[in-house]
């Protein structure tokens, strides 16, 4: 009776997304390679995230300007994971098996990476991940283009403690993967330099964390001992902004206390008014503000690109650059996209950063950068105050933690990316 | 049935004394005490305010008195009580605006107010006896719903529903029953059948009945409580109170 | 530091006021400001010394210049960029017309910053002005060097300003006391003076007390700084509860509008977080007018920015109002959906609009720094905040209470029906009712903006602690709202010295929930029948 | 007596919904794995992963609709139920990992290793046995809704304030997961799964099992739902929707009607989350944000209150909406389309898309009744 016309209605829009959900965007001409950018462009992320996927945009539309890759013309295929793990590995599933994208560039925080990690290694595809990282990882699908802790963090400490005679330590950062890990490398380091646990304050926020007043006057009182103190900060992102205003606004100077932040590069800088911040300090491996040809091109390039001479550039941005530089080469090298034959010739590939050195992909996916440390300056740029003399290659295992201090990634020789040289076997176990 | 319990402090069925209950600093109810025999139907009428209303939510333990005694049966103080337990030992209440279950069938609307077990398990795996069926088609019967028992509750009148919810009160079988303003809306001849609906069931049940219409409740001919600002203000045959000039005042100087 | 060894004797030198011969000094200041212009930390601080040593006339402006980046270096000459703007020749100190080209400002590091300061603690010290001798004072006072002290007792001997006395003496006290040859008894006077400061920075000069101390002056010590962290601990105390105060107030101005909105009108306005949002928009649009305009007027950004967010966060709220919610009165789960689409859409409509980043919205002068009251650190942004979110309050109530707007919108809340039937047009009275919480939302964030990212996901942070408040201090009582921000405010910052700020937070959280099972209508509940129905 | 209750006066909807799901249970599966890739009916692997998600997301959709759709309950929370059970699983995934991660710990996770944690956590142990960690997504949630309900129903909290506490139950738990300290993986959660009772889940042959095992789920879920709401305690549960006080006058001990309802429904949350988490290959904490719990109401609200087959459709139609927007030429863009949506739907549906078909049918036919799961005002 009345209920079948009501069961065809039902069905027939179920089927309907069935069919619209199962022929997603099919893939135009063939006689284009197709690169995946994962980046996402809404909910929380967003604010970093998206300026990655533009500067991809940028490089391919450079490299079809430059007649492409063995002759055929590049097309990005822009993806939305918005923010949301699960997404990223329904969208990283996507670009590989309906787009047949023959590399992906993308993703930000590590749970990001880690959601998709699967997926890469079930349909043998490439990623580039740029952001600065916890490490402990090396596989054979992805590449690190972002800096490891021993690219970033310990150089830094290493200044502090040479040029501003450092000897408390606040290591302060959000909750999660990255500031944990860097932490507890920065602990071990600390400490096997002799600095005493009682000289170590670690403090752990929430994300988004956005009252900072007791916080900062901890760190007041911590500094007060009659040591020299600095932060440490691994404070994600967003909680940046008003991390900043509250040292800023409760009277804490660079002179005092000093800050250096590993993820507080120009774009974060743009939104807060950074007078009462000069002297802070941050450690990257590329600044807006170096001045080599290859950069000042590059800003001018981006700047043109965004219709925004005012837009900044950043890290990331760099890793990106350099990352897609040598995936270039690779596929030239071999003349195909297939993805066995691109990741093994990755390794040993070599291409210009902006700053002026040459960087290699190393046996573990990780490659070698030069390690900066800047002062914040008025102008929400940075001021290059100290530089490591050549490159440093990325490790993928940290010598710092007993469980990781025995591994090494080599997807040349060994095939493995967690090679026990204590047991000599792969696999740790 | 209804003989008073043994060790009751009274024979009545429902015992009320020194009530008293306030809403922000307002006096709804002032001492007030009242008792109802078993099988008694006792008329309660008053102005606007006089606390009819409040007085039922006290009974049904809607509202808790701030002080005085309220005894069911004798030995049931029901003030210790939340509505599904006084529910359950045998008190009925019809709303002033009638509320049946507007998405519910009429039939269900019986069904859910049929004297039953009322726990979870006993509900999630019910099935509808015969007996219980004829219950229901009986009351559908008396209430003269039974042609409609498949139409939404939502769509009866306004007559239709009051006559609904007095249906469901009989499915009930409560020992009391509370009937607020029966015959509000409703036509001459629905008011005259109620009257005879409300005298049957008080042939072996308690009813409290609360109406303006004094029509109503001199057919209803039963005794009258007249109720004022929370207290009895007069009790007695309907002539007798009427006749009271306390009482004429308070309804004509209202 | 070996080079405040060399300022040391410099400075003794220029107390004693023995001029060194003319000669010596041009060597010393040619070699410093080829060091100047050399472009290398460690020649800059060098520089300093030098030039403080060879007693050069224009020695304090120099370096002051230098400390603000004024300085400009170049292998011939050496200019000073003053603070109106002029230049004037580092050597001669006779003014030019414009910089010589080539000249490129001298660089700083931390380093030579506090090579600066300390240099300025030095000169200063004599300095006309009193302010900048206190200044002079806490900065040798941070810096504790030894070679100053004939400078500091020189400038006390001579001292007639009391505060600056004080400071100085504290100078001293600080130096005194870590100094092993310095009398006894002076170091015992030194404690003393360091126990009357009483600050961390005086706890600090304390303990840094070197272990060739007798024991009497242990003793002194400790008990000093016992005393001084019983003080401190006292201070904390108090300090806490103004941060839950702080926090208490930002609360309050996220969750009022939501009072109204919800509380009032009984609407679930998901997208009350993206009115604040729009707020600290509207105040960073107005900050790029004035500084591309009138860059005068900065300090009075905030000022402009008030009404232009009630204005806009308002307007927004009322097309709401008429284009969707009126529709869903009667039906406040069905207006949850519908503002939570909406939240999306205002959300993706400013990234598209303003980008996905962070903007910069600056403080004016009056909103930066902090000042010490007591042991007690306000700084000055939270204090307006909180004067802000009071005034808010005030307004708000006073506009509820006292305007015949207020009562039609209370008669409405109270009971539609009858206020029609009275003539209010009551279509109109939700809108304005629903727009007045909206802007009051949009004031919100002009505050926000001074403490907060201003972000797209700015509002999404503070929706829920605004539904937390409001439930929390009962629906539809603007009291019951302020009681409830303070409350929460403050527990979260007395929970979280010992909790941690996430653990904290879940505590609190667990509280509500359980507090709403004793009161479920929260603090502040309207009682009596009206409420059944 | 149990298939009775399942059973009892099945209806054609109903009947549909479930050949449906058996149809997708055999037939999408058999597609992907016998048919070649070439043959225009293969259904390809991702196809297979994105549908056993939407299926997990039905399943919530319909554990929602239980309490808001019949029992007025608006659970802003019931994100948390779903990954308190994906959590279970999580952790029984976990343990299957064994010697595999990339440190060979027999019994820590990789995350604690580089953490340094010297032992497996108490709240950790058991979860190596299938039948222990299945029977932890049952119990976990329930006796969560169970507690927080029992609190919360008998002191009468109803309405925005139980939806707001409910929020804010989801909101602790958020914060908590994302605690590294808490031992379930902070942010990062629990992710990289090898096998599931000794199947590779990577396996397209897993896939296809967990997939059908999902619509199995589905179904069993809406069963079990179907016969709550048709049974007589189904018609209480409505009348306590309808008019709560009333329904009290009549003698039922509402509270627990409520209770008993919660918790059923928490269960299948938890049940939905632990057949997501194999699929998607990770369970973090943002699964518990708010903002999921909302969508979740949405996607009930879209397909039709008050309808179990709606809520199903539903969470279908939005999730594949939100598939097809967020790639391609909609990506910037795709917020204002779902955004939109949103509004739409309560504007202009309000009893979602079934309810209005059915609405729009029954005018045709029959004007004065209703479907007896009418979404009334809510309170």
């Amino acid at each position: 009776m009345n209920s079948n016309r009501r069961e065809f209605l039902g069905t027939a829009l179920a089927g309907a997304t069935f069919l619209g959900a199962s022929r997603l965007p099919a893939a135009a001409q063939q006689e284009t390679i197709k690169v995946g950018i994962l980046h996402s462009l809404s909910g929380t992320m967003a604010i970093s995230e998206t300026t990655l996927k533009d500067v991809m945009l940028m490089l391919i539309e450079e490299q079809n300007k430059k007649g492409g890759l063995l002759g055929k013309k590049l097309e990005a295929v822009v993806v939305d994971p918005a923010s949301n793990w699960p997404l990223f590995a329904e969208k990283a599933r996507e670009l590989i098996t309906k787009d047949k994208v023959a590399a992906t560039f993308g993703c930000w925080t590590s749970v990001s990476r880690k959601s998709v990690l699967p997926v890469f290694k079930e349909l043998n595809n490439i990623l580039f991940y740029p952001v600065q990282y916890e490490g402990e990882e090396s596989e054979r699908n992805v590449f690190y283009t972002g800096a490891a802790p021993n690219q970033q963090a310990i150089p830094a400490v290493d200044y502090l403690a040479k040029e501003e005679k450092v000897e408390r330590w606040v290591l302060a950062g959000t909750d999660y993967v990255y500031p944990r890990t860097t932490n507890k490398i920065l602990e071990a380091y600390l400490k096997s330099k002799g600095v005493k646990p009682e000289d170590i304050l670690i403090n752990y926020t929430p994300f988004g964390h956005s009252d900072w007043q007791t916080i900062v006057s901890d760190i007041k009182k911590f500094g007060s001992a009659g040591k020299k103190t600095a932060v440490v900060s691994t404070i994600n992102g967003d909680a940046n902004v008003p991390f900043y205003k509250e040292l800023g606004n409760q009277g804490i100077k660079a002179t005092d206390i000093p800050v250096v932040a590993f993820s507080v590069g120009e774009e974060e800088l743009a939104g807060i008014d950074t007078k009462p911040l000069v002297g802070h300090l941050a450690a990257w491996n590329y600044f807006q503000s170096i001045k080599t040809p290859e950069n000042e091109a590059f800003i001018k390039q981006w700047q043109a690109f965004t219709k925004n001479p005012k837009r900044v550039t950043n890290d990331p941005m760099e890793a990106h650059v350099v990352g897609f530089n040598m995936w270039v080469k690779a596929v030239e090298k071999v003349k195909s996209t297939d993805p066995d034959k691109v990741i093994d010739a990755l390794p040993g590939i070599e291409a210009p950063n902006l700053t002026g050195g040459i960087s290699k992909m190393l046996p573990n996916h990780h490659i070698t950068k030069p390690v900066f440390i800047g002062e914040i300056k008025d102008d929400g740029q940075f001021d290059v105050v100290w530089k490591t003399d050549g490159l440093v290659p990325g490790d993928a295992w940290s010598k710092e933690l007993d469980g990781s201090k025995d591994l090494v990634g080599d997807w040349v020789e060994k095939k493995c990316g967690n090679f026990n040289v204590k047991t000599g076997k792969c696999g740790a176990a | 049935m209804n003989a008073p319990v043994p060790g009751a402090l009274t024979s009545s069925l429902l015992y009320l004394d020194g009530v008293s209950v306030s809403f922000d600093g307002f006096k709804a109810i002032r001492g007030l005490s009242l008792t109802i025999e078993p099988d008694e139907m006792r008329a309660i009428i008053g102005p606007n305010g006089a606390g009819k209303t409040t007085m039922m939510d006290i009974i049904t333990g809607k509202t808790k008195p701030d002080v005085g005694t309220v005894m069911f049966g004798g030995t049931v103080d029901l003030t210790k009580l939340d509505e599904a337990a006084i529910a359950n030992l045998g008190i009925g209440r019809k709303f002033q605006k009638p509320t049946v279950f507007d998405s519910h069938t009429i039939e269900d609307n019986i069904l859910l107010a049929l004297k039953s077990k009322r726990t979870v398990g006993k509900t999630l795996f019910w099935k509808t006896e015969e007996p219980q069926q004829k219950r229901i088609d009986d009351i559908l019967g008396i209430i003269r719903l039974a042609d409609r028992r498949d139409r939404l509750a939502g769509s009866l009148s306004h007559g239709q529903k009051q006559w609904l919810e007095i249906g469901m009160l009989l499915a009930q079988d409560p020992k009391l029953l509370l009937v607020d303003e029966p015959a509000a809306g409703m036509t001459d001849g629905e008011t005259a059948q109620t009257a005879v609906l409300l005298k049957e069931i008080a042939r072996d049940h308690s009813v409290i009945v609360v109406e303006h219409d004094m029509g109503f409740i001199r057919e209803l001919g039963v005794k009258v409580t007249v109720l004022h600002e929370g207290s009895v203000l007069a009790e007695g045959p309907l002539d007798h109170v009427s006749a009271n000039e306390r009482v004429v005042e308070v309804y004509l100087g209202r | 530091m070996s080079f405040l060894h060399r300022l040391k004797h410099a400075l003794v030198i220029l107390v004693a006021l023995v001029a060194a011969s003319v000669a010596s000094i041009a060597q010393t200041t040619d070699e410093a400001f080829k060091r100047l212009a050399a472009d290398s930390y460690s020649d800059t601080s060098r520089a300093i010394e030098m030039l403080v040593a060879s007693a050069h006339p224009n020695a304090a402006q120099i370096v002051e210049a230098l400390g603000d980046g004024r300085l400009l270096a170049g292998p011939s000459d050496v200019v000073v960029k003053t603070t109106a703007g002029g230049f004037v020749d580092a050597r001669t100190g006779q003014a030019l017309g414009a910089a010589p080209d080539g000249l490129k400002p001298v660089r700083l590091n931390n380093a030579v910053r506090r090579a600066v300061q300390a240099a300025l603690g030095g000169l200063g010290l004599l300095n006309p002005d009193p302010a900048k001798r206190i200044a002079a004072a806490e900065a040798v006072f941070k810096s504790r060097d030894a070679g100053l002290l004939p400078v500091v007792e020189a400038a006390i001997g001579r001292e007639t300003d009391p505060p600056a006395l004080k400071a100085l003496r504290q100078a001293q006290a600080a130096i005194l006391i870590a100094r092993p040859d310095a009398q006894p008894l002076d170091r015992l006077a030194a404690v003393e003076v360091l126990y009357e400061r009483g600050d961390q920075d005086a706890l600090a000069t304390l303990r840094a007390l070197p272990g060739d101390a007798t024991p009497a002056l242990r003793e002194a010590q400790a008990k000093a700084i016992a005393a001084i962290e019983g003080r401190l601990r006292l201070w904390a105390i108090v300090q806490n509860l103004w941060y839950g105060l702080s926090l208490g107030s930002v609360l309050l101005l996220a969750a009022i509008g939501l009072a109204i909105t919800f509380g009032v009108m009984g609407v679930i306005n998901m997208a009350h977080g993206e009115m604040v949002m729009l707020g600290a928009y509207t105040t960073f649009v107005v900050q790029e007018l004035i500084r591309a305009n009138a860059p005068g007027l900065f300090d009075w950004s905030l000022a402009i920015a008030l009404p232009a967010a009630f204005i806009v966060a308002g307007a927004v709220g009322i097309a709401i109002e008429r284009g969707v919610i009126r529709f869903l009165y009667g039906r406040p789960l069905e207006t949850l959906l519908a503002t939570w689409g909406i939240s999306l859409i205002l959300q993706q409509a400013v990234r598209t609009a303003f980008g996905p980043t962070n903007r910069e919205v600056g403080a004016p002068a009056f909103m930066s720094g902090a000042f010490e009251l007591g042991g007690l650190a306000i700084t000055y942004n939270r204090l307006w905040i909180i004067v802000f979110a009071a005034l808010v309050f005030a307004a708000l109530l006073a506009i509820l209470k006292l305007t015949p707007m207020g009562l039609q919108m209370r008669a409405v809340t109270q009971n539609r029906r009858m206020a029609s039937a009275m003539g209010i047009r009551t279509g109109r009275i939700d809108a304005l009712t629903f727009g007045l919480g909206s802007g009051v939302a949009g004031l919100a964030g002009v505050a926000l903006s001074q403490i907060d990212n201003v972000s797209p996901n700015l509002g999404q942070s503070y929706i829920i602690d605004s539904f937390m408040v409001v439930v929390f201090g009962g629906v539809g009582n603007l009291w019951g709202t302020l009681v409830g921000a303070m409350t929460l405010g403050v527990a979260n910052k007395l929970l979280e010295p010992y909790a941690g700020a996430v653990l904290g937070k879940i505590a609190l959280l667990v509280c509500i929930i359980l507090f709403i099972q004793k009161r479920p209508r929260g603090l502040f509940a309207l009682k009596g029948r009206a409420v059944e129905a | 007596m149990i298939a009775r209750f399942l059973l009892q006066n099945m209806d054609r909807r109903a009947g549909i919904f479930l050949a449906i799901l058996l149809a997708l249970a055999v037939l999408v599966p058999a597609a992907n794995l016998l048919l070649p890739a070439s043959s225009p009916f293969h259904v390809p692997t991702s196809t297979l992963a994105l549908w056993g998600k939407y299926l997990c997301y039905a399943l919530l959709a319909v554990s929602l609709d239980l309490v808001w759709g019949y029992c007025g309950i608006l659970s802003l929370g019931h994100g948390a139920f779903f990954a308190l059970g994906g959590y279970a699983m999580g952790l029984y995934l976990m343990r299957q990992i064994g010697t595999r991660g990339v440190y060979g710990n027999p019994v820590l996770p990789d995350f604690m290793v580089f953490l340094n944690w010297q032992e497996l956590p108490w709240y950790w142990w058991g979860f190596s046995s299938f039948p222990f960690a299945m029977l932890m997504v049952l119990l976990v949630p329930g006796l969560l809704a169970f507690v927080f309900g029992w609190f919360a129903f008998r002191s009468r909290v109803t309405g925005v304030y139980l939806s707001i506490i409910t929020q804010a139950l989801t909101y602790a738990l958020l914060l908590a997961f994302f605690r590294n300290d808490m031992g379930f993986g902070g942010n990062n959660g629990l992710t990289d799964f090898k096998d599931i009772l000794g199947f590779n889940v990577q396996a397209q042959a897993t896939r296809a099992a967990l997939f059908s095992m999902t619509c199995v789920m589905l179904a069993a879920g809406f069963l079990i739902a179907r016969g709550i709401v048709v049974s007589k305690l189904g018609k209480v549960v409505i009348a306590v929707r309808d008019a709560e006080s009333r329904t009290r006058f009549l003698g039922y001990r509402v509270d627990r009607f409520k209770l008993f309802v919660f918790t059923v429904s928490a269960c299948m949350a938890g049940v939905a989350g632990a057949l997501y988490v194999p699929q998607v290959g990770i369970i973090n904490p943002s699964e518990f944000a708010p903002a999921n719990s909302i969508e979740t109401v949405i996607w009930v609200a879209v397909g039709g209150r008050g309808t179990l087959v709606g809520a199903a459709l539903g969470a279908v139609v939005v999730n594949g909406a939100k598939t097809m927007f967020t790639s391609g030429f909609m990506a910037p863009y795709w917020l204002f389309a779902l955004g939109g949506l949103f509004v739409v739907v309560t504007l202009f549906l309000p009893k979602g898309i079934l309810g209005t078909a059915e609405a729009l049918w029954r005018r045709r036919r029959k004007p004065e009744t209703m479907p007896a799961a009418e979404p009334a005002p809510a309170e």
